[in-house]
């Protein structure tokens, strides 16, 4: 059994942040990363990160995983294992982990939970054909590993995923043969869009996948234009030889822990789908138990940080360790959320926050 | 097939290692997952499916679903995304539901 | 339309782009940012002040022309590389544009390329002037190209290598397509879901029970989604309102070999 | 939702629509069940769903024959258009001690003179039906080749669909709110979607029966007990029988689909209708199910869960007819038999409710035992 004053589960960027801000406060802090290696999505993003100096904004992703890792590094009460997944929640208080292929308990006095996201699946024919792939699967492959999928890609989803994984399938030497959306606009930032673009790559619009095809793995992708109901219109077909055909039509939280541990939950098509009730300092329903990062609902990488910042804060309090200028540093954390959810995209985030806002007064707890 | 030339990455690779798939040798690295060995060996079609035997190939990479699943060193049902490369290691393709040794 | 091509309009374009004066007087910054997003590193990489403070992080660049002498330091350190430095008086009939450039291999300086307009078509040639992989660039290289001042507002990329032989696709016909897989780790697809809908099975629990959907080593993570999806659809309901079912423990396969190996209650640290 | 009705039957589990299936087939008419989630999502869902006929007392042997020889024809008894997996690999029960020994020489000799054809193995016959089987600290084993397991879910939506196929109506997500009674007899049933009226209320609400009970002012020695088990990946088969071992109160199977099911009776439990999942559960499982059969130290464990055992005092079934409520009829307190007894409590329950005469038996399994003190205690129970 090991005992920890905090169990922060995952170190992607909303983990490491928050284990980075309660071990300041000196107790006790367990992190447990499920891969062979921390930072999460932070070390596959080769792109420069959007927002401010604050969220390291202008800094490659793989780098800020560097800069957070060295922090948490230099903090002795910090402990991180990698190859260690959190197994279960049960309602005595106890989780259970795989830690190195060992079984084992932990009995925390708070927990962060900060297990990111999964990517959501689209069901069409052929859709499980070996060369159809995740985005972040490809990602994984290509800049965490080194390793080309195949040669010639079709994306689909023109989210920032989308967008920026096309982009880098083009960096790795792949040819990006067209990105399909299903919805009539763009959905990722239109920069990355316009970088894609200018390299020749065709964004269809209003455009999804009729079906993939191949013997042993993909070799050819047909894509169809829909209509405004979302139906295909038979005789828009096009389709392309390729080997690759990567799905980024979204990601959702990764909750079943918070669901295991009993935390309120409820879905926010917003937000990515199931997430758990949250006060401003990101407590969840039960007393113990914060949450940070696309677990909360899905959005950028910059509001995990800040986010981890402010769940990791909160725990450090809630463990009567809060660093003097607490409130400061909270109000910090909320008016960098507040900015980073104040624009477009933002605006369809902070609706979706409202509805899992847990307020005081209405006594969800 | 592995990248050479990167603009924005170095990668960092491990010692060479060798292991069996299917009883041939793949050149691997020891710090890459078994899935990612045999992509750069231009291997992907790497499993089959329980019940109707369909292909089945490297799908989330990071353990959220059953795609990679492999016979590693006896051992069916092993998420070979996950799992990394050892040297002398054999990886078999799993054509049914795995047999306990 | 930019936002459903990627191509921003020669309207959006004129809308950024200085002065026929101020392009006279030499070289200056464009800024091609079209969309409020939480993001600010350009106004503050200006040491001139140039790029105007940000009141909201999601302003739009506004680029004090006048005070801009496009030294390009703001070009690397856009994400989403959306600055270049234009140049009109480089040459008599030449604009020397400043791009940023992500790819390698980069070009040779002096060497020819292919100039690309904003949905990477050919549209003329280009000489390499300079290019510039300083650290400080940060792996953003900067890569200055003359092109024809004409093509000083159509030009935003260029191409090294001459490949791209246009791609063909065809229609495809008399297509045989399966039905979609759901659920990878029991084999179920959306005919069987549909199926067991109508069947009158309509909870996530109730088809997991009967079908195993959901119920394989991946956990549910993803057909559970999409079945909610299908539930949602078949039952005129909103998801908010559908039971997702029981999440138990555990949430990845563990041998039990290894469980059994727990040793009790022993604190280990 | 039917205003009234001749039987309303509450629990939607397999007894509920055992029960259901017999009535109409013997006649009655107009019978409803009322299930408060769906079907199968109390104990019968979370069962190990194995049956045997390896018993010590006459009544549970002869109960558990009938079910087992219905399971073998239910898909042609019940018309259903499925499988419910009736897997007959055997039970083998595995024996440690002495007093265990003496008494299984006893069960068998009774079970063969019920026509039950179970036999007393050696060690070495045991090893050649589970060749890895660890037989250190074990004597002898008791083996029955008709014994097996089925899919519950499967085998309630057959039970289920024949009962509507005859006329009747279920009702699912209808949860019961009340029970009526007037002088002494059943008037009603009271759902969070309306009332039914009837005369006749039969409780087949599992781990919920006492509860149930309650709302018509009847008392039944009941208590519901937490019990946890693990389903772990699929893989081909390696286990023909369920194993099944008193002294370290454990049962594991493997389902036709090539997953192994398994659970353990602990004590500790609480009695308190939680069903969560007990942390303690995983470790205690997996270090007696891989002492007893290494090979499985290499088998992951996919999902754990709990459900409710409904336990009388004596751990045998209660069907009666509650003495101060008539029309209220209870069949409960399965003690975790509840599943492979299915068939035989919806023919027993029938000739109760209906008045026919006894061809089970069910007339030994009343309430009234716990006052003459004819306890009906099992010797051999998990």
């Amino acid at each position: 059994m090991i005992k920890t004053d905090l169990l922060v589960i995952g170190a992607g960027p909303a983990g490491l942040c928050a284990a980075v801000a309660a071990g300041e406060s000196g107790k006790d802090v367990l992190i447990l990363e499920r891969s062979h290696t921390p930072g999460g999505q932070l070390v596959k993003q080769t792109h420069m990160f959007f927002g401010s100096e604050k969220q390291h904004a202008a800094t490659r992703g793989f780098d800020i995983a560097s800069i957070l890792l060295d922090k948490l590094n230099a903090m002795s009460n910090v402990r991180m294992v990698t190859n260690a997944t959190v197994l279960a929640a049960y309602d005595d208080g106890l989780w259970t982990a795989d830690i190195l292929g060992k079984y084992e308990k932990i009995m925390p006095q708070a927990v962060v939970c900060a297990t990111g996201a999964n990517e959501k699946s689209l069901a069409f024919p052929g859709c499980d054909l070996p060369g159809v792939y995740g985005a972040g699967a490809v990602q994984t492959l290509m800049n965490q590993y080194g390793v080309l999928p195949a040669e010639r890609a079709v994306m689909l989803g023109a989210g920032n995923i989308g967008l920026i994984v096309s982009y880098q399938l083009l960096q790795a030497g792949v040819k990006v043969l067209a990105v399909a959306e299903g919805s009539a606009r763009i959905g990722g930032y239109l920069v990355h869009a316009a970088k894609l673009r200018r390299m020749g790559v065709p964004i269809m619009t209003a455009h999804t996948v009729k079906a993939a095809y191949g013997k042993e793995s993909l070799e050819a992708v047909t894509l169809w234009a829909l209509d405004d109901k979302w139906q295909g219109i038979p005789g828009t077909e096009i389709t392309y030889r390729a080997d690759t055909l990567c799905v980024a039509v979204g990601l959702s939280p990764l909750s079943e822990l918070l669901w295991q541990a009993g935390c309120k939950m409820l879905y926010v098509p917003a937000l990515g789908g199931h997430v758990p009730y949250r006060d401003d300092n990101l407590r969840t329903s039960l007393p113990h138990i914060f949450v940070a990062g696309d677990a909360a609902g899905v959005e950028e990488a910059s509001s995990a940080m800040v986010e981890g910042t402010l769940a990791g804060l909160s725990a450090a309090e809630y463990l009567n360790a809060a660093p003097a200028d607490i409130k400061e540093r909270k109000n910090d954390c909320l008016s960098q959320l507040a900015q980073l959810r104040s624009g477009h995209v933002g605006e369809r985030i902070s609706a979706g926050l409202e509805l899992a806002r847990i307020k005081e007064a209405a006594g969800i707890c | 097939m592995r990248i050479n030339t990167h603009p924005i990455l170095e990668f960092k690779r491990g010692a060479a290692v060798t292991i069996t798939f299917d009883g041939k040798p793949i050149e691997a690295r020891d710090n890459e997952t078994i899935a990612v060995a045999l992509h750069a060996a231009g291997i992907r079609n790497i499993g089959r499916s329980m019940n109707l035997h369909r292909d089945r190939g490297l799908f989330c990479a990071i353990g959220n679903c059953s795609s990679c699943m492999m016979i590693v060193d006896g051992v069916p049902n092993v998420r070979t995304c996950l799992e990394l490369c050892r040297d002398g290691m054999t990886v078999e393709t799993q054509h049914d539901k795995g047999v306990l040794a | 339309m930019l936002e459903q091509t990627g191509i921003p309009e020669a309207s959006d374009i004129n809308g950024v782009f200085p002065s026929d004066e101020r392009l006279a007087k030499g070289p200056v910054a464009v800024i091609e940012c079209f969309q409020r997003i939480p993001c600010n590193p350009c106004s503050t990489a200006c040491r001139r002040g140039a790029i105007e403070a940000f009141d909201d992080i999601n302003d739009l660049p506004k680029v004090n022309h006048e005070k801009c002498n496009g030294c390009s330091l703001c070009v690397s350190r856009c994400p989403g590389l959306a600055i270049m430095v234009v140049d009109m008086t480089y040459a008599e009939d030449k604009a020397l544009l400043k791009l940023p450039y992500e790819f390698a291999p980069l070009p040779e300086e002096g060497s020819s390329v292919t100039a690309l307009n904003r949905a990477g078509e050919a549209v003329g040639e280009a000489l390499v002037v300079k290019v510039q992989n300083t650290p400080a660039l940060d792996k953003t290289p900067l890569v200055s190209i003359a092109v024809a001042k004409d093509l000083a507002r159509t030009v935003r990329n260029f191409r090294v290598t001459d490949d791209t032989s246009a791609e063909s696709p065809g229609i495809l016909r008399g297509d045989e397509a399966p039905s979609p897989m759901v659920c990878r780790c029991n084999d179920l697809d959306l005919d069987n879901i549909r199926d067991l809908m109508k069947k009158g099975f309509t909870s996530i629990d109730e088809i997991k029970r009967v079908s195993r959907l959901g119920m394989g080593p991946c956990q549910g993570r993803n057909c559970i989604p999409l079945v909610l999806g299908e539930l949602s659809r078949f039952l005129g309901k909103p998801v908010s309102e559908l039971d997702p079912g029981t999440y138990r423990p555990v949430v990845k396969s563990v041998s039990l070999g290894a469980v059994a190996e727990y040793d009790g209650e022993a604190l280990t640290e | 939702m039917n205003k009234t009705a001749d039987i309303v039957i509450i629990g939607g589990g397999v007894s509920g629509c055992s029960i259901g299936y017999y009535l109409l087939k013997n006649g009655a008419k107009n019978v409803v069940i009322l299930e408060r989630d769906y079907l199968s999502a109390g104990a019968t869902g979370r069962c190990g769903a194995g049956i045997r006929q390896q018993w010590g007392l006459e009544l549970n042997c002869r109960m558990s024959k009938f079910s087992c020889e219905f399971f073998e024809n239910a898909v042609s008894e019940l018309e259903f258009d499925g499988d419910v997996e009736f897997h007959q690999g055997g039970y083998l029960l595995l024996i440690s001690a002495e007093a265990e020994l003496e008494q299984m020489k006893k069960n068998i000799a009774l079970q063969n003179s019920l026509g039950i054809a179970s036999r007393l193995i050696t060690l070495d016959e045991a090893k050649e039906i589970v060749p890895y089987l660890n037989t250190d600290n074990l004597l002898a084993a008791a083996f029955h080749q008709k014994d097996g397991h089925l899919n519950p879910f499967h085998t309630t939506q057959a039970f289920a669909e024949a009962f509507k196929r005859l006329g009747g109506v279920i009702e699912t997500r209808t949860a019961v709110t009340g029970v009526t009674v007037s002088n002494g007899r059943i008037t009603g049933v009271e759902t969070d979607k309306g009332t039914i009226q009837t005369g006749t209320v039969v409780n087949a609400a599992g781990g919920y029966a006492q509860g149930i009970a309650k709302m018509a002012g009847v008392e039944l020695p009941l208590y519901s007990e937490r019990h946890n088990i693990l389903v772990t990946e699929p893989v081909e088969p390696l286990l023909a029988p369920m194993v099944m071992s008193f002294s370290l109160n454990l049962y594991c199977q493997q389902s036709p689909h090539g997953s192994f099911v398994m659970g353990r009776t602990d004590d500790s439990q609480p009695r308190d209708l939680r069903v969560s999942a007990y942390s303690g559960f995983p470790e205690l499982m997996s270090r007696s199910v891989t002492g007893l059969m290494p090979p499985l130290k290499n088998l992951r464990m996919l999902r754990q869960w709990a459900g409710l055992y409904n336990m009388s005092p004596d751990k045998a079934a209660i069907y009666c007819e509650a003495p101060n409520v008539s029309g209220f009829y209870t069949a409960a307190g399965f003690s975790g038999h509840g599943f492979m007894m299915a068939p035989a409590t919806g023919q027993s329950m029938t000739e109760l409710i209906l008045g026919l005469t006894p061809t089970l038996p069910w007339p030994k399994m009343g309430l009234d035992r716990f006052e003459t003190g004819e306890l009906l205690l099992e010797p051999s129970v998990v």
